[in-house]
């Protein structure tokens, strides 16, 4: 594992496990993976992958009880050039990490706005706390802010409340909440998924545009496949709490080296080529069969044996380790060779 | 919202909603025991006759027995002989200090008995489960000993006996009331929201109206226009009424407002396409809505009813003699004053199962609302 | 957004509309009254002296000869001129009755409502924010136990108790009364005052403590759900402190149902103190509309409806207006 | 002759020139060396007093005639004679119609005005105004003939009395009392009637209140308490027997507390001075307080029975319903009277304090209650048989008497929900009764609901009861049988009257007509013994036909703190003798030791 040009945050080990009254849920369990400054990273899963908790916990916004991170560290390099283990923070350290160093944005953006607060309020708080500016000041910095992610007439808008906004204006609000203390940081947990089509495009076109102009390295965190190959540099595949493959994104897409990255891919309808899945005819969509495992009773070797066509009786027996298949390409297969193999001759 | 925590994936099998609410129910262990006292107390209920050694109105004005404590049950007798015996008591009013004096009389001792029959005995003979009659009773003494498990009022009737049958009536009252607050608050409700304009102003002015005026006045006021010889069951229905009248307001205004949010969704515009009746219409799309809402607003209402027949006892206008509730007996305490709690603490028993029939109702109350609620599940 | 400007209007707008409530309210009051067999001179029967003439006359005097709907509408009237009609006991009109006893009960409703959002919120908001924990379930027993006592009878319990610890501690209780016997007739007025505060301490804790209970587990809950929706994380994700985080961007709407009920508070509260006026001897509203019902002294009577119709109206339009106050979503149509 | 000796006791006084009232001995345990002057007695009232003014005043007991002194005669707690109070001295005519009294010199009003003859024709103008709507009103006059006060001279009041009546001695002292000519006639004359109503409101500044008694009012707290202080005039012609101004104390305090429980709660917790318990658990409250040593004072448990009655009446009009028809019958009535277990009824309701009755006397006038009036006491033997002799000899399948045209023996009793007592009474009757057959219906009604109940209807129509359980209470020591309104059977009409069995405005049976007549009679028999004769008569008429079936009577207790000082002697405790305010004593001669 070499990370190419200068680490920002490397998370290292993470375990985060929830109590319930059925039993601990290990909702994330040994996830490994970094990010480079001024780099995109998706971290791509279904529901239940264990990606949005391990998004909160790089924030510490798990809820504590139930959950808890048991194990692993998160490095964390923030704008005073310090590096920190996020995991051993204090919570009044963690808080002046949150917001300034890391930002973060979610998914529902009709939710994700406090409905009593005008939008200006909102994000005059984080600048107020972070950049210690008064309210009248906060609130200039709010309007230039809206007029940075592109929302006409700030000065009114800052007045406004989430209720008079349409959707895809809220989350531009979001964003420029986010980014009103330049972090080194932003996580997107799927920003555009509620969001109608053209939307989305103008949303991911502004957070494109924004991460070239400020230079900050973007946590995107999605189940789209196809707006990680627009965002993404590199990309993380998370299934049941694991990570099962992380590389280059355009590698992932070319090769992928675990099933259920193929499944994956094969599950999106997308112009152009198909991976091609040995045994199974090109360029058909296919959908991955059976359901995510249940969290309390995974199996205990691969997570993903019961849906995946290629197990054998070893991927039962024991959790397969990652294998590196080159170029910073990982996967969690016993049977990536013979994928590799298998991708090279289809291509020649 | 989004789901941050993962939640634990229900058993694999799709269930229906009315196993996945019992399962998350039993999840919960303060709806546990809230569900496990209500099924003692409404077992009481229905065993009140067998499990009641005396008659809801027995006692004598020859032996003229008042504020008997309860009675002490003797295990082994002067011979030795194991088993449960009470002794005779004899009563004096102690003009010294004004207050009922009672004494074990040692010469007289009769054995408590089990599964006794009592043919003929005035008030004992009761129907077993509502429909086989008997005399049979779980414990008994014969004359001339008493058994007050409980002590006695003043008249000198077993308490023990009355709690048990005044559970009859204390724990259907909350039923019969919230069911008739129920269905009138659906009804008017329902009517209110579906027709709307000048129904709706109309019923809406008469819940105004009903929660503007005082309580405590239309209580009184109503029950004094019922009628004077009406026959104490009949009473029971009319304070019923009255409870059920002042209280389907509150129902009627939620049903409302859910049935006109609801109106407007498509399947109902559907079925009115469809030349469906407004009355199918209520009975079919609308008002099934609003069920959860209702069996938790029935769980809680149960336990307030329970409460406001307490009220209605304390102001003289609840159940009426020969029929006791816990309310009315509890009202035997408070009329007593501190006397009561001084001299005669047992009275204060069926104050104890208000507070357990209250509490236990607004446990599985409660737990009815988390589990329906999809936010609250464990 | 709260603006003069609608505001004004829409004040006006539900005044209007409370018109046929108030007028529905007062007469149905006045009917059900009237209903009811006998009337206010019928207690004149057990005084051997008093002759039928003088029965007769005195039913003109009251106007009781008259039909029930002309005696309604002679009522409203008045109430319109501000003339609340006369006490047949007192013999006086009820503008100069209802004053006294109104404010008695109004003290305990003020201090009660303090009282009930005092303790409820933090109780409520402690136990939200550190669910099942010790004191989250000690509240949470208490408020059961609480809703289970029927309120006249734990008044009872209350005189006792305290009446225990005054005769065996010899401490001087408050036992009852709006103002203590003791005291000389010339004392400053924040020493009444406090005198007075002191004697409604007890009822006024009885009178709330089964509204303290269910509003603590209500507020509890509402915050819980709110705690839990996305805009509190993303507060917490700006970096906002876990204090500031509740009481700024969660409390406000949680306690949004909470103010869509006072509305029914002041009613409720001037209703509950009924027993718990009559147990502690507390000169309120309820004792006169007790004598007044067992005299069927009708103008009383429908003086109190009429008060506390309009308090109802009162309670509603202070809810409504605190609504929009804290909820920008709500606006005036 | 104790009156006459006290006339010219008062005459010798007399020749000072303002001769003052002397309070006997008699009247107080305590000697006057004894006493300590000052202090305030701390009292309790069950209801908020609603006026000052004495023309509207209707409660009771109420604030005018607590802040009253009397009038012409008083009657003594002790002896039971009237001496002369605000009169110095009295003459009655031989017919013994016309009384004529000279006013005491001396007497002052609180606002030091003197208090002169014209004070009491004032008052009996105004009383005797129809607009003004006094409640003693109906007293102005008996059977429509007008009582007529007049001045002879500035210290001289003739009353003449239509005709003569020995309850004339309760007139002259405890009816008609002076009031402030000065304060009432120039508005009464100006404003007439109304002006007068609205006069002295319960909101009226107290120092326009012009009172003649002990105290006058320093101030009003509604709902709460009356603060009242002594009244300085009041001394000069009112001493003790040593010869010191009353009253010794300094004020008066009466707390209103509305509810009997918290009544005994404010003297538990040593609140209040002066306190009768209502019932057993009260007493024994008390007892119990007493006796831990939590209070200290006195208790006198069982003082006497009360003055007031409890018993069942039946609806005898004459609209020949099969009901009416059989309670009409004497036998059922007696046969009634034998299902009362009085016994169990003083044993069961009344906890053992209390005494069974069987005449309309209270028992509190014992040398008045006749002797041998208990035949038809409690006998379910005998009941049973009188009860076959109407023809109820066999029993339907409910347990339940039929006679032979198959009417049940059937009836609702009536009684009010606000009193527990009657409503024990009514149980104990109905489990009795269902003993031998009879089956009783009870119902608890709204008091003001069960008068109507009772009332002469249109046309003295059907009334619609069967039985109703009630009580009186009320009536003098003169005569205490029974009042007009109780025994007259006509000149009935809506209300003002108690002739409660019978409201068909005509005698149905020849024992009302002779009870009638020996009643008349001995309202004007001046003579205590054939007075005494007379009541016996009609108590044996009563007792034979029932047509109040008495049940039983409480008795009263009182207990004082023990600051509080200058009670009755314990001979002359009793109900009759005891204000309701300050308990069996008199308050001018009532003190506080420290």
């Amino acid at each position: 594992m070499t990370p190419q040009g200068e680490v920002l945050l490397a998370v290292n080990g993470l375990k985060t496990y929830f109590n319930t009254d059925d039993g601990v849920v290990k909702s994330v369990d040994g996830v490994t993976f970094h990010i480079n400054k001024g780099e995109t990273l998706a971290v791509v899963g279904e529901s239940g992958s264990g990606k949005s908790v391990t998004s909160l916990s790089i924030m510490r916004l798990i809820p504590m009880p139930p959950g808890q991170i048991v194990d692993g560290e998160i490095l964390f390099t923030g704008k005073d050039g310090v590096q920190k283990n996020i995991v051993k923070l204090s919570e009044a350290e963690m808080r002046k990490i949150r917001g300034n160093d890391i930002s973060m944005i979610f998914q529902e953006p009709m939710t994700s706005l406090n409905p009593v607060y005008t939008v200006g309020d909102q994000i005059a708080e984080a600048v107020m706390l972070h950049q210690g500016k008064n309210k009248k000041e906060a609130m200039g910095v709010a309007a230039d802010m809206l007029r940075f992610v592109g929302i006409p007439a700030p000065e009114k808008r800052v007045n406004e409340y989430p209720h008079q906004m349409s959707g895809g204006m809220r989350q531009r609000v979001m964003i420029a909440m986010a980014l009103s203390c330049n972090p080194a940081l932003l996580i997107a947990d799927e920003p555009t998924t509620a969001l109608d089509v053209t939307i989305q495009a103008q949303i991911l076109d502004l957070m494109r545009k924004l991460q070239r102009d400020i230079g900050m390295s973007i946590l995107f965190i999605t189940h789209n496949l196809g707006v990680v190959a627009e965002m993404a540099d590199r990309v993380v595949v998370m299934y049941g709490g694991r990570v099962v493959e992380e590389g280059d994104v355009v590698e992932i897409f070319k090769a992928p080296r675990h099933p259920y990255t193929m499944g994956l891919l094969n599950s999106i309808p997308r112009p152009g080529e198909h991976v091609h899945v040995p045994g199974q005819p090109k360029g058909r969509l296919e959908a991955i069969p059976g359901n995510v495992p249940n969290p309390l009773n995974l199996p205990r070797g691969c997570a993903f044996e019961p849906r995946c066509k290629f197990a054998v009786e070893a991927c039962r027996e024991a959790v397969p380790p990652l294998f590196d298949t080159g170029n910073g390409h990982m996967a969690r297969c016993i049977r990536w060779q013979e994928f590799e193999q298998v991708q090279q001759e289809v291509t020649a | 919202m989004t789901t941050t925590v993962p939640t634990p994936v229900r058993k694999p099998r799709s269930q229906s909603q009315w196993s996945i609410v019992w399962s998350q129910f039993k999840r919960n262990p303060l709806a546990r025991v809230g569900l496990g006292l209500l099924g003692l107390l409404y077992l009481m209920a229905i065993l009140a006759g067998f499990l009641a050694p005396y008659g809801l109105t027995e006692y004598s004005t020859t032996d003229r027995i008042s504020w008997a404590p309860p009675t002490p049950i003797h295990w082994r007798d002067a011979q030795g002989h194991f088993g449960p015996y009470v002794n005779g008591i004899r009563r004096d009013i102690d003009m010294e200090t004004f207050r009922d004096k009672y004494v074990e009389d040692t010469s007289v001792t009769c054995p408590v008995k089990f599964f006794q029959t009592h043919p003929g005995m005035e008030g004992r003979t009761y129907r077993f489960l509502g429909f086989i009659p008997t005399s049979l009773k779980l414990f008994s003494v014969d004359a001339p000993c008493k058994l007050y498990l409980w002590g006695s009022d003043s008249y000198g009737r077993d308490q023990f006996s009355r709690v048990m049958y005044g559970s009859q009536i204390s724990l259907s009252i909350g039923i019969i009331a919230s069911v008739l607050t129920v269905i009138l608050g659906l009804i008017m409700g329902g009517i209110a929201g579906y027709f709307r304009g000048l129904t709706d102003t109309l019923i809406m002015r008469m819940v105004e109206v009903l929660s503007a005026i005082p309580e405590l006045f239309l209580l009184i006021t109503l029950r004094a226009l019922f009628p004077l010889n009406a026959d104490p069951i009949l009473v029971f229905y009319i304070v019923i009424g009255i409870l059920a009248v002042i209280g389907w307001g509150g129902l009627a205004r939620i049903v409302r407002g859910q049935i006109l949010s609801s109106r407007e969704q498509d399947y109902v515009q559907a079925a009115t396409a469809l030349g469906a009746s407004d009355t199918r219409i209520i009975a079919k799309h609308l008002l099934p809505n609003t069920a959860t809402y209702i069996i938790i607003f029935l769980s809680l209402a149960i336990p307030g009813f329970i409460l406001s027949e307490s009220g209605l006892s304390f102001i003289g206008i609840g159940i009426v003699e020969p029929y006791a509730s816990w309310g009315s007996l509890l009202k035997v305490a408070q009329d007593g004053g501190f006397e009561s709690l001084d001299a005669r603490p047992w009275t204060l028993i069926p104050g104890v199962f208000i507070v357990l029939a209250v509490l236990a109702w607004q446990f599985v109350g409660d737990g009815l609302r988390d589990a329906f609620d999809p936010r609250r599940r464990r | 957004m709260l603006s003069e400007v609608s505001v004004l209007p829409y004040i006006f707008r539900r005044i209007l509309q409370f018109i046929p409530t108030f007028l529905l309210a007062t007469l149905l009051a006045f009917f059900i009254v009237q209903l009811a067999p006998g009337d206010f001179l019928s207690q004149l029967k057990e005084n051997p002296s008093v002759r039928p003439e003088t029965v007769e006359r005195l039913r003109k005097e009251f106007g009781l000869d008259q039909p029930i709907i002309v005696q309604y509408f002679y009522w409203l009237k008045n109430f319109v001129m501000g003339n609340l009609g006369q006490s047949f006991q007192y013999k006086r009109p009820v503008n100069e009755v209802l004053p006294g006893p109104f404010m008695n009960s109004l003290i305990l409703v003020i201090i009660g409502t303090v009282l009930h959002f005092a303790v409820s919120i933090p109780v409520g908001v402690y136990s939200a924010v550190r669910p099942y924990s010790t004191a989250d379930k000690t509240f949470t027993f208490l408020s059961y136990i609480f809703l289970g006592i029927p309120s006249f009878f734990f008044a009872l319990l209350v005189i006792w108790g305290m009446l225990k610890l005054q005769q065996n501690f010899g401490w001087d209780m408050p036992l009852g009364n709006k103002t203590s016997s003791k005291l000389p007739t010339d004392i400053s007025w924040w020493r009444s005052a406090w005198d007075v505060f002191i004697h409604a301490l007890a009822p006024t804790i009885i009178l709330v403590l089964r509204g303290i209970s269910s509003e603590s587990r209500f507020i509890r809950g509402q915050l819980l759900e709110v705690l839990g929706q996305d805009y509190v994380r993303t507060a917490r994700a700006k970096g906002v402190a876990e204090n500031q985080v509740v009481y700024k961007h969660a409390l406000r709407t949680a306690l949004i149902p909470t103010i869509a009920g006072l509305g029914g508070l002041l009613p409720a509260l001037i209703g509950g103190a009924g027993f718990i006026e009559v147990v502690f001897n507390w000169p309120g509203l309820t004792p006169l509309q007790l004598t007044a019902l067992g005299n069927q002294d009708i103008y009383i009577l429908q003086a109190v409806t009429a008060v506390a119709t309009l308090l109802y109206l009162v309670g509603n339009l202070l809810s409504d207006v605190l609504l929009s106050v804290i909820d920008p979503r709500i606006r005036y149509h | 002759m104790k009156k006459a000796l006290f006339v010219a006791m008062a005459m010798t006084l007399g020749s000072s020139l303002a001769a003052p009232f002397v309070y006997p001995a008699s009247w107080t345990t305590n000697k006057p060396s004894e006493v300590q002057t000052g202090g305030t007695l701390r009292t309790v009232n069950l209801q908020d007093f609603k006026t000052l003014n004495p023309f509207v005043s209707s409660e009771s007991p109420n604030l005018p005639d607590s802040l009253t002194a009397g009038s012409f005669l008083t009657q003594d707690p002790v002896t039971d004679e009237f001496i002369p109070y605000m009169a110095e001295k009295y003459t009655q005519s031989a017919d013994k119609r016309t009384f004529t009294f000279t006013i005491r010199k001396g007497m002052k009003w609180s606002d030091g005005k003197p208090i002169t003859a014209d004070d009491w024709i004032t008052s009996y103008t105004i009383h005797s105004d129809k607009n003004v709507g006094s409640n003693i009103y109906d007293y102005m006059s008996i059977n429509n003939q007008p009582i007529k006060v007049t001045k002879v001279d500035a210290d001289t009041v003739r009353v003449v009395f239509p005709k003569a009546d020995v309850t004339a001695l309760e007139w002259v002292s405890g009816i008609l009392y002076p009031e402030p000519t000065h304060v009432f006639m120039p508005v009464y004359k100006s404003k007439g009637a109304d002006g007068i109503k609205n006069m002295w409101t319960i909101s009226t500044d107290p120092k326009d209140i012009v009172t003649s008694g002990s105290f006058m009012l320093d101030r009003y707290q509604r709902g709460e308490r009356a603060i009242l202080k002594k009244n300085p005039y009041f001394g000069e012609w009112n001493k003790d027997s040593a010869g010191k101004p009353l009253p010794y104390l300094d004020g008066v305090q009466i707390n209103i507390v509305a509810d009997a429980n918290a009544q005994l709660t404010q003297f538990l917790a040593g609140n209040i001075d002066v306190y009768s318990p209502g019932d057993r658990d009260k007493l024994a409250q008390v007892k119990a307080a007493m006796d831990a040593k939590k209070i200290n004072g006195v208790l006198i448990p069982n003082a006497s029975a009360r003055a007031s009655s409890d018993f069942v009446v039946f609806n005898l009009d004459d609209s020949a319903t099969y009901k009416t028809k059989l309670f009409s019958n004497p036998k059922f009535r007696q046969a009634f009277s034998m299902i009362v277990n009085r016994d169990a009824m003083v044993d069961l309701t009344l906890g053992g304090l209390g005494a069974p009755t069987y005449t309309g006397v209270y028992p509190v006038y014992k040398d008045w209650v006749a002797s041998g009036v208990d035949k038809y006491k409690f006998n379910p033997a005998g009941a049973i048989k009188l009860l076959n002799e109407l023809g109820f000899t066999k029993k339907g399948p409910d347990g339940v008497l039929v006679d032979k045209n198959g009417n049940k023996l059937e009836f609702t009793l009536i009684t009010n929900a606000e009193n527990t007592r009657r409503q024990g009474f009514a149980k104990i009757i109905q489990d009795e009764a269902k003993k031998i057959g009879m089956k009783v219906n009870t119902s608890f009604i709204a008091f003001n609901q069960m008068t109507t109940m009772l009332d002469a209807k249109d046309n003295f129509g059907r009334r619609n009861f069967d039985a109703i359980l009630i009580g009186l209470t009320g009536g003098g020591k003169v005569f205490p049988v029974s009042g007009p309104s109780v025994i007259e059977c006509s000149g009935l009409g809506e209300g003002g009257n108690l002739h409660m069995f019978n409201q068909s405005n005509k005698c149905r049976f020849p024992f009302e007509t002779q009870t009638i007549n020996l009643y008349w009679k001995g309202r004007a028999e001046f003579n205590l013994a054939a007075r005494k004769a007379i009541a016996n008569q009609m108590q044996k008429i009563e007792a034979e036909q029932q047509p109040y079936v008495q049940l039983a009577a409480q008795t009263v207790h009182f207990a004082w703190t023990a600051r509080t000082q200058g009670e009755l002697p314990r001979a002359a405790v009793n109900s009759l003798n005891a204000s309701t305010l300050y308990g069996p004593r008199i308050l001018d001669l009532t003190w506080i030791k420290r």
